[in-house]
């Protein structure tokens, strides 16, 4: 069943058209990602599901209620959807200190006293802020502010959370912890989750469905795996993955029953039961998939290494390939390669082919098997 | 005076105006106490110390005085009625041309006059309304300066040695010297005798001037005046002691007091040309439907004093208190020199033997009703050239 | 008027599912239908009186029998029109005294600017000594009534020409000053400029808390120098304060009476109130209104300037939810030097004014200063020679203390229920920004601000002593007291509230709208707490100027209603300068110890991260 | 030559003792980036360095000359030190457009307009706003609002760069552009850049030297490398690595000449070469150099995999050995593992040993070089 469902929406801000058309369906207790370059419309979204934005029409139902329709005009004020939300602007209440921030909407609702107060100290803890509950905003450091706004959101425990980069200003530490916390929440409450963030590894790490989007609208909406390893075009393919995905100008070629696929002069033959239409393709190989060989090898490009950067467990390696940089990433933490000439091998089964105008050509269903149990 | 049902029935049955025949006074006094209030609305600050002793003499009667001054004593009368409100019980204030000719013929106020004083009081002083007390503007000198009075003629004003040296209050917002500045022009042979007797030769009026009284106006304008705001100051200004060349001025003379409150210095040239004195009436009236007719005639009684008074009463300081406030009544608050009652059986008060004599000019009503808004025009364009 | 937005579509249904679900929308948004409950009260309150004073204006008066002897009273006509604006007396009525009302008043405005905002930066930013006393003191010279600075200033600067005691320059410098310094446009212009740069100075000051300082900072980054981060970055950040302060002082200023009577009338310097003042008094009505017409549509363009120039556009919000600071500046050398430059304008404008009044209550006789001549009298009694006996001294005065107490009952109620309203529209205004709800809304709740004062109670009294709808007829109640002074003080509160709310982040509302926070709770607990410095110097502003307000009330008032300003107005009149130096020496303290504890007691509100 | 130095500066904040002394000395054209927990100080150093904030004692040298002296009182202010300054909460004005807020600072330095406007166009499209220099910054989206922060800094070309989390809004792509940009501008003016991020990666890839703070203290101040292989401290190996270090409670036993650590009853013999006293210590594994064997082998721990998550280019595994949570990080991407029962062995030569106070045991001359190498 879909706890949120927008039909049709669009916005626009004047005559800036915000979101050209967006449908969106999210079922009940997923946890749902909206991801994109900046300025794509996530908050937007976010907004419009909360009821803070009007929409210029189409239609908004939460758990089966219709709260917009621009058809009837109708709509349900914010106070009324029972939502949570972090704003990416934290918007903490400057007049009230920390703890009065996290629970006025519980005491406001009559909530008793004493479940205030575990809330409160459960809340502060969970966010590691306990003792900082006598402060005013003002007097917190960046971080520390984005954690109230996420105290607030623990301590309401609506059914619907929406989160505007809730963790955005916090250390690697802090943000493994509270990604902890967030998705332990959205499991207590089997709340239905709408996230937006730019991380990654965040999106892919708590995410049950992925939305990508651009310029305000949906390029691809799929289960991590989907999205990383199956990206719809070009654009989702080259956003997904830090570091970038690499793209080849290549050929299919077929010869025979065969198919291979031809970069930069060098054949690489395709598995089994691979089609496509020949021609012209751009082929995108993953960083984490290109294998780095010192010395010559069948079936490999030669490559200079442009330079190495470590990032903790793992090395980004730069290469030059006839001219193109690539870049592969290997799993150790290294300062500098031993030889400046290497040699560099493309996995047959992991390459993804795009067709002229950017998108993905579907392959054949061996071949999707085959990477699903990679 | 327009018909009006509602105001006629109210006259008939308290017997005001036509309706006030064979007045018997026990009555009033009875049902006075019956109503057991009464509501004053004056321009003066003083009520309130009237208010005080009646409320002394008929403890069974409550006084409410409000002071409002006399522009806002009639807009409240006016603005209530017309919203249908009757508060008022008595109307005090000056100002001839609203009281006289707005307010008394669209019966916002009834004249009423005590039976028995009719013939205590000069017929112009109660009809066509009851004159409570005569105020007078005087020209004030300093004595200690001038052991003599400084000018003769009141034309010396407009001549060179009393340039920026002579001041009034601002007849603009201020009906009472409005009153003074008629009583001048409505005297214009009088001024132009005078300038003929100072000068020697007959008065050329400047361009557009109509008489000599506003000839005198003119001139004196012209003659670098000092317009203040305030009465008080303008006593004090001129009475100060230890000036070496204090100003002159029009006054409102009971200030005159101020020579014993502050020891001032204050005088009045008694003989000036052709005279030192500008006499002005305060009403004091009944409210068209008073709520409290009865208790309105007892109060408008009690402040014209009482019956008993004639000129033989021996009254002694203070006059608020033992037999001379029986007699003076609701007078004893205004006995003092500059508040002047026109009932001719009361004899004038401490340090004002000039008064009777003296010669005073003041302005009818029906010319005030014709040029006060002539003479204040003028005014305005004359100050502001 | 309403500024209803729903399309035309919504009428032709008038009772479709479709219309109605409109109407509940619209319903649903709590400004919308604020905005329309008040301009429905607004209307009633504030329109009616000026439409009853335009018709007066163009009706036959009772004082205008003398020129129009054939007219009936009540007729229509447009003498009056053609009097002030065309007639023969045109130039001494109305354009000479409206061209040095613009002089003044212009003079005024700009001086008051410059203090107002030096004033609240030095106290707001910076780390001038005694801020927190400060704050507090520099509001004092609008605590005193105007008229008191000007009657020191006369005091002071006389000269010759009005007699009298010497003034103090005459007398320790042994000449005369001349009479530009001692009267007319000049002293004018500074008396009121020291009265009424509170004005800037509470707008300006409470609306700089909440721009965040690291906006200058940035600026400092940029190596702008500190002038020029106040003058690019923070001043038009202040710009709906500073345009609400040029508004309420221009207008403020424009239409005082007091000070340019005391100071221009011995050199015959008239202005528009002198004016109104002298056809009031005289009765001519129709002159009157028409003139005070004028100033209410000067005050409207004003307005309207304002809203053109600070535009939607151009009002930004300051306050957001996030990483704000407010950080000290220092002065370094300057600290002191600047303090002391401010205690000798404080001097001038509060504690010479206050001296003289204090003597003016012990002294016997005028102009004499020497101490036999001083009582205690008329404050604790004690009696003694040369005092008026009659007269009981302050501590069983039953007058006076009835009156103080009306008054301050009076002025308490005043600013709580202006207080309410003045932010319900600022409110209004601020969300439906751009409407025409907004706007309109914005100019009404201004208007009462320069409607003249009598003629306000005059009308009120007409309106009010029949029971409306539901209301029992107020008049002679309290209850009409406090209602004519929360409307005629309501532009106080709806300026600061409107200038309060521009700077309040949305999110900081919505944030509590998404926890299910209804309406009246967000403004309880969020909003009125944020904005809530603006407001209080707003209702401040009321709760003074209703301490010593009369020409509003006087006809309205009963006896036992009688207010401090009513008792020193009783007093002037009978003359009694002592009474009145007690009278006013008790109003100025009360005021400023209401303040004082208000300060104290709302020390621990968190104002804006303040 | 040291370009900044800050001796001995103290910081509260009314009671609050933000800054309990400290001193830091950043050689001209160096990156340094500041690294710390959130509300551990490094806005407030930032914000000390600008001049921003006054510190209560202590001593700050820009460029050779002192701008803030304790003892003399001497201060310069901000505006007279010439530097560049991205705010955390972006601080943009309000009340300009996006090209004045860019601008402000060249046109008031009497730059000629051509300049400027060039400089405007380049920045604009360093960070990808170009075509929105009309618009106001509330009519932007929180990344773009940061975008125009980062620009402001890129065309007022300071020679001395401050910046604190000028990409924590950003998405990946954006941010390794964006990264790529700042650093580009720091080579090019050969400025002095001190760097706040919460991202390690970043802090990794970019800087020259990364300090370490917590609680206003400089837990270890070095290269990226020696940060991450050679932590000062627990708090410092606890801090840096995403995922974090594996901790174990282990004894440093000794049989003869060989040195051995046991944890959970499993010897790890040392290298060769390596000593250290005897008795309980904490080995510190990061996840990456845990290897995962799907049967039993020597020196190995048994270990019960808890769950998988892939993060893109690497897989996280969380897996329980002996009732403690270990988390280990494969190179690619997986949904599950083929078993549930694995063996896991601790390289012997990538342990590192904290004594009993947290203190990390210094290696022998032997092991130090051997990591390096490494
Ligand atoms: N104005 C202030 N008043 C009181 N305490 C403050 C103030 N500003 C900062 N602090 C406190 O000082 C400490 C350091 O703050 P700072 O802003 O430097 O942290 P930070 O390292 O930048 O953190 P973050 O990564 O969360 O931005 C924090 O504990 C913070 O709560
Ligand atoms: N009030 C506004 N007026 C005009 N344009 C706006 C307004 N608010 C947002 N926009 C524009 O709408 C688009 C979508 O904005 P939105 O805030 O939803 O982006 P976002 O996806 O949340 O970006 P980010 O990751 O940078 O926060 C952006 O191009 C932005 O510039
Ligand atoms: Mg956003
Ligand atoms: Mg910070």
């Amino acid at each position: 069943m879909s706890e949120i469902i927008l039909s049709n929406i669009t916005k626009s801000y004047g005559s800036h058209l915000a979101i050209p058309g967006l449908d969106l369906e999210i079922p009940k207790g997923s946890f749902v990602t909206l991801l994109g370059p900046s300025g794509c419309g996530k908050t937007t979204t976010l907004r419009m599901i909360a009821g803070l934005e009007h929409p210029a029409s189409g239609e908004i139902r939460l758990a089966g209620k219709s709260v917009y329709s621009g058809d009837t005009g109708s709509f349900v004020p914010p106070e009324k959807r029972g939502l949570g939300f972090i704003f990416q602007s934290y918007a903490l209440w400057p007049n009230m200190k920390v703890d009065r921030n996290i629970t006025l909407a519980l005491s406001e609702a009559k909530i008793p006293t004493q479940t205030v107060k575990t809330r409160l100290a459960e809340a502060l803890s969970k966010v590691q802020l306990t003792g900082l509950e006598g402060r005013y905003p003002s007097e917190l450091s960046g971080g520390q502010q984005q954690r109230v706004a996420v105290a607030r959101l623990i301590a309401a425990r609506n059914s619907i959370l929406l989160m505007d980069e809730p963790l955005s200003n916090l250390d690697a530490k802090l943000r493994t912890e509270m990604r902890t916390e967030l998705k332990r929440l959205h499991r207590e409450l089997d709340a239905t989750t709408v996230y937006v963030t730019h991380d990654q590894v965040e999106a892919l790490t708590m995410s049950d469905i992925i939305v990508v989007m651009r310029d305000g609208l949906i390029q691809q909406q799929g289960s991590p795996y989907e999205i990383y390893h199956n990206p719809a075009n070009l654009f989702v393919a080259e956003f997904i993955g830090d570091p970038k995905i690499n793209l080849f100008q290549g050929e299919v070629t077929k010869s025979g029953a065969d198919f291979a696929v031809s970069i930069h002069g060098l054949n690489v033959p395709s598995r089994r039961g691979f089609e496509a239409p020949q021609g012209p393709v751009t082929v995108g190989v993953r960083p984490e998939d290109i294998e780095i060989h010192h010395e010559p090898v069948a079936h490999a490009l030669a490559a200079e290494v442009d330079f190495v950067q470590p990032t903790g467990s793992q090395t980004l390696i730069s290469l030059i390939v006839k001219g193109q940089r690539v870049t592969a990433l290997i799993p150790r933490f290294e300062m500098s390669l031993p030889t400046k000439n290497v040699w560099i091998t493309l996995p047959v089964d992991r390459l993804t082919l795009f067709d002229a105008s950017g998108n993905r050509i579907a392959p054949s269903c061996g071949e999707q098997s085959a990477s699903h149990a990679a | 005076q327009k018909a009006d049902p509602k105001f006629n029935a109210w006259m008939q049955k308290n017997q005001f105006g036509p309706y006030q025949k064979d007045e018997k006074w026990e009555d009033v006094v009875a049902n006075a106490k019956k109503e057991g209030e009464v509501v004053v609305y004056s321009s003066t600050g003083t009520m309130n110390k009237v208010a005080e002793d009646f409320a002394k003499a008929y403890p069974e009667i409550k006084v409410k005085a409000y002071d409002l001054g006399s522009e806002k004593t009639i807009e409240k009368v006016v603005r209530e009625q017309q919203a249908s409100v009757f508060a008022a019980d008595v109307v005090y204030t000056g100002g001839t041309e609203q009281m006289v000719f707005d307010l008394l013929p669209n019966n916002r106020i009834v004249n009423y006059v005590p039976s028995y004083l009719n013939d205590r009081i000069p017929k112009e002083h109660r009809d066509p309304l009851l004159t409570h007390v005569i105020e007078a503007y005087g020209v004030f000198y300093n004595s200690e300066a001038n052991p003599q009075p400084p000018i003769k003629n009141i034309w010396e004003l407009t001549e060179p040695q009393w340039k920026g040296r002579f001041s009034m209050k601002s007849p603009a917002g201020s009906l009472t010297t409005l009153m003074m500045l008629a009583a001048i022009v409505e005297h214009s042979d009088d001024m132009e005798k005078a300038y003929e007797k100072h000068a020697g030769k007959k008065l050329k009026l400047s361009p557009d001037i109509e008489n000599a009284g506003y000839e005198f106006l003119h001139r004196l304008i012209a003659n670098d005046i000092v317009i203040s705001d305030n009465s008080s100051k303008i006593a004090t200004a001129v009475g100060l002691r230890g000036q070496a060349k204090p100003p002159m001025a029009f006054s409102v003379i009971h200030y005159l007091t101020k020579n014993q409150s502050d020891n001032y210095a204050n005088a009045i040239p008694w003989d000036l040309q052709p005279a030192a004195l500008f006499a002005y009436p305060t009403y004091v009236a009944v409210a068209g439907q008073a709520p409290h007719p009865n208790a309105a005639k007892l109060y408008v009684a009690f402040l014209m004093g009482s019956k008993d008074l004639n000129e033989k009463s021996e009254l002694k300081q203070p006059f608020r208190s033992g037999a001379s406030a029986d007699l003076l009544q609701g007078m004893a608050a205004f006995y003092q020199i500059g508040t002047f009652s026109p009932r001719t059986d009361v004899p004038p008060p401490p340090n004002s033997e000039m008064w009777p004599k003296a010669r005073k000019l003041s302005a009818s009503p029906e010319f005030v009703k014709d040029n006060i808004a002539k003479i204040s025009d003028f005014w305005t364009a004359e100050t502001s050239r | 008027m309403s500024g209803t937005t729903a399309p035309a579509g919504s009428y032709r249904l008038p009772f479709g599912g479709r219309a109605s679900r409109r109407l509940w929308t619209f319903l649903s948004q709590p400004e919308r239908i604020l905005g329309i409950v008040l301009a429905l009260i607004l209307g009633g309150l504030v329109l009616v009186p000026l439409f009853e004073l335009v018709r007066e204006t163009v009706t036959v008066q009772p004082y205008d029998r003398a020129y129009l002897p054939k007219a009936q009273v009540g007729d229509f006509t447009l003498f009056h029109y053609e009097r002030v604006f065309a007639g023969r007396l045109s130039w001494a009525i109305f354009y000479k005294p409206f061209f040095n009302s613009l002089v003044t008043a212009l003079g005024a405005t700009i001086i008051c600017l410059t203090i107002g905002c030096s004033l609240a930066w030095l106290v707001v930013r910076t780390n001038i000594p005694f801020r927190n006393t400060l704050h507090t003191l520099v509001m004092i010279p609008y605590m005193l009534p105007s008229w008191v600075l000007a009657l020191a200033w006369i005091t002071f600067f006389k000269n010759d020409r009005i007699g009298g005691a010497m003034g103090a320059f005459a007398y320790f410098f042994g000449t005369q000053p001349p009479d530009w310094i001692a009267y007319g446009p000049i002293p004018i212009v500074i008396c009121l400029s020291l009265h009424y740069y509170v004005y800037s100075y509470l707008s300006v000051s409470s609306s700089l808390v909440s721009v965040d300082s690291q906006l200058e900072e940035a600026g400092a980054m940029s190596g702008l120098s500190r002038l020029k981060q106040i003058l690019l970055i923070t001043a038009p950040l202040l710009l709906p304060a500073i345009g609400s302060a040029v508004v309420m002082t221009f207008i403020r200023v424009i239409g005082s009476f007091g000070t340019p009577a005391v100071l221009g009338m011995p050199v015959r310097y008239y202005v528009l109130p002198t004016q109104i003042y002298a056809a009031m008094g005289t009765r001519n009505a129709g002159d009157g209104f028409l003139l005070a017409l004028v100033l209410v549509l000067l005050a409207c363009l004003f307005i309207y300037v304002n809203q053109r120039m600070i535009g939607v556009r151009k009002s930004f919000v300051t306050l957001s939810g996030k990483g704000f600071r407010n950080k000290e500046i220092d002065l370094g050398f300057w600290r002191w030097p600047i303090f002391a430059l401010l205690m000798v304008l404080m001097v001038a404008a509060v504690a010479f004014p206050l001296v003289l009044l204090v003597l003016q209550s012990l002294i016997k006789t005028a102009g004499n200063y020497s101490l036999s001549n001083l009582t205690l009298h008329y404050w604790i009694g004690g009696g003694g020679e040369g005092v008026d006996q009659l007269q009981p001294a302050l501590v069983n005065n039953g007058n006076v203390l009835d009156a103080t107490w009306n008054s301050l009952k009076l002025s308490f109620m005043t600013a709580m229920t202006t207080g309410i309203f003045g932010f319900l529209i600022g409110y209004v205004v601020v969300r439906t920004r751009g409407t025409l709800t907004s706007k309109s809304l914005e100019m009404v709740a201004f208007l009462p601000y320069i409607f003249p004062a009598l003629a306000f109670g005059a009308i009120y009294i007409g309106m009010f002593s029949h029971p409306v709808g539901p209301f029992p007829a107020l008049y002679g109640t309290f209850a009409l007291l406090v209602l004519i002074c929360s409307v005629k003080t309501l532009p106080f509160t709806a300026r600061t509230g409107i200038a309060a709310l521009l700077q309040i982040d949305k999110s900081l509302e919505e944030a509590a709208r998404i926890q299910g926070i209804g309406w009246f709770r967000r403004m309880v607990k969020i909003i009125v707490p944020i904005a809530a410095g603006g407001l209080l110097s707003g209702m401040l502003l009321s709760l003074i100027s209703i301490m010593r307000e009369l020409s509003l009330i006087v006809l309205l008032v009963t006896p036992s209603n009688n207010v401090l300003a009513g008792v020193i107005y009783n007093y002037q009149s009978q003359d009694m300068p002592q009474l009145v130096g007690v009278a006013t020496t008790l109003l100025v303290a009360l005021v400023i110890g209401i303040n004082i504890v208000i300060r104290v007691l709302t020390r621990n509100v968190k104002v804006a991260a303040a």
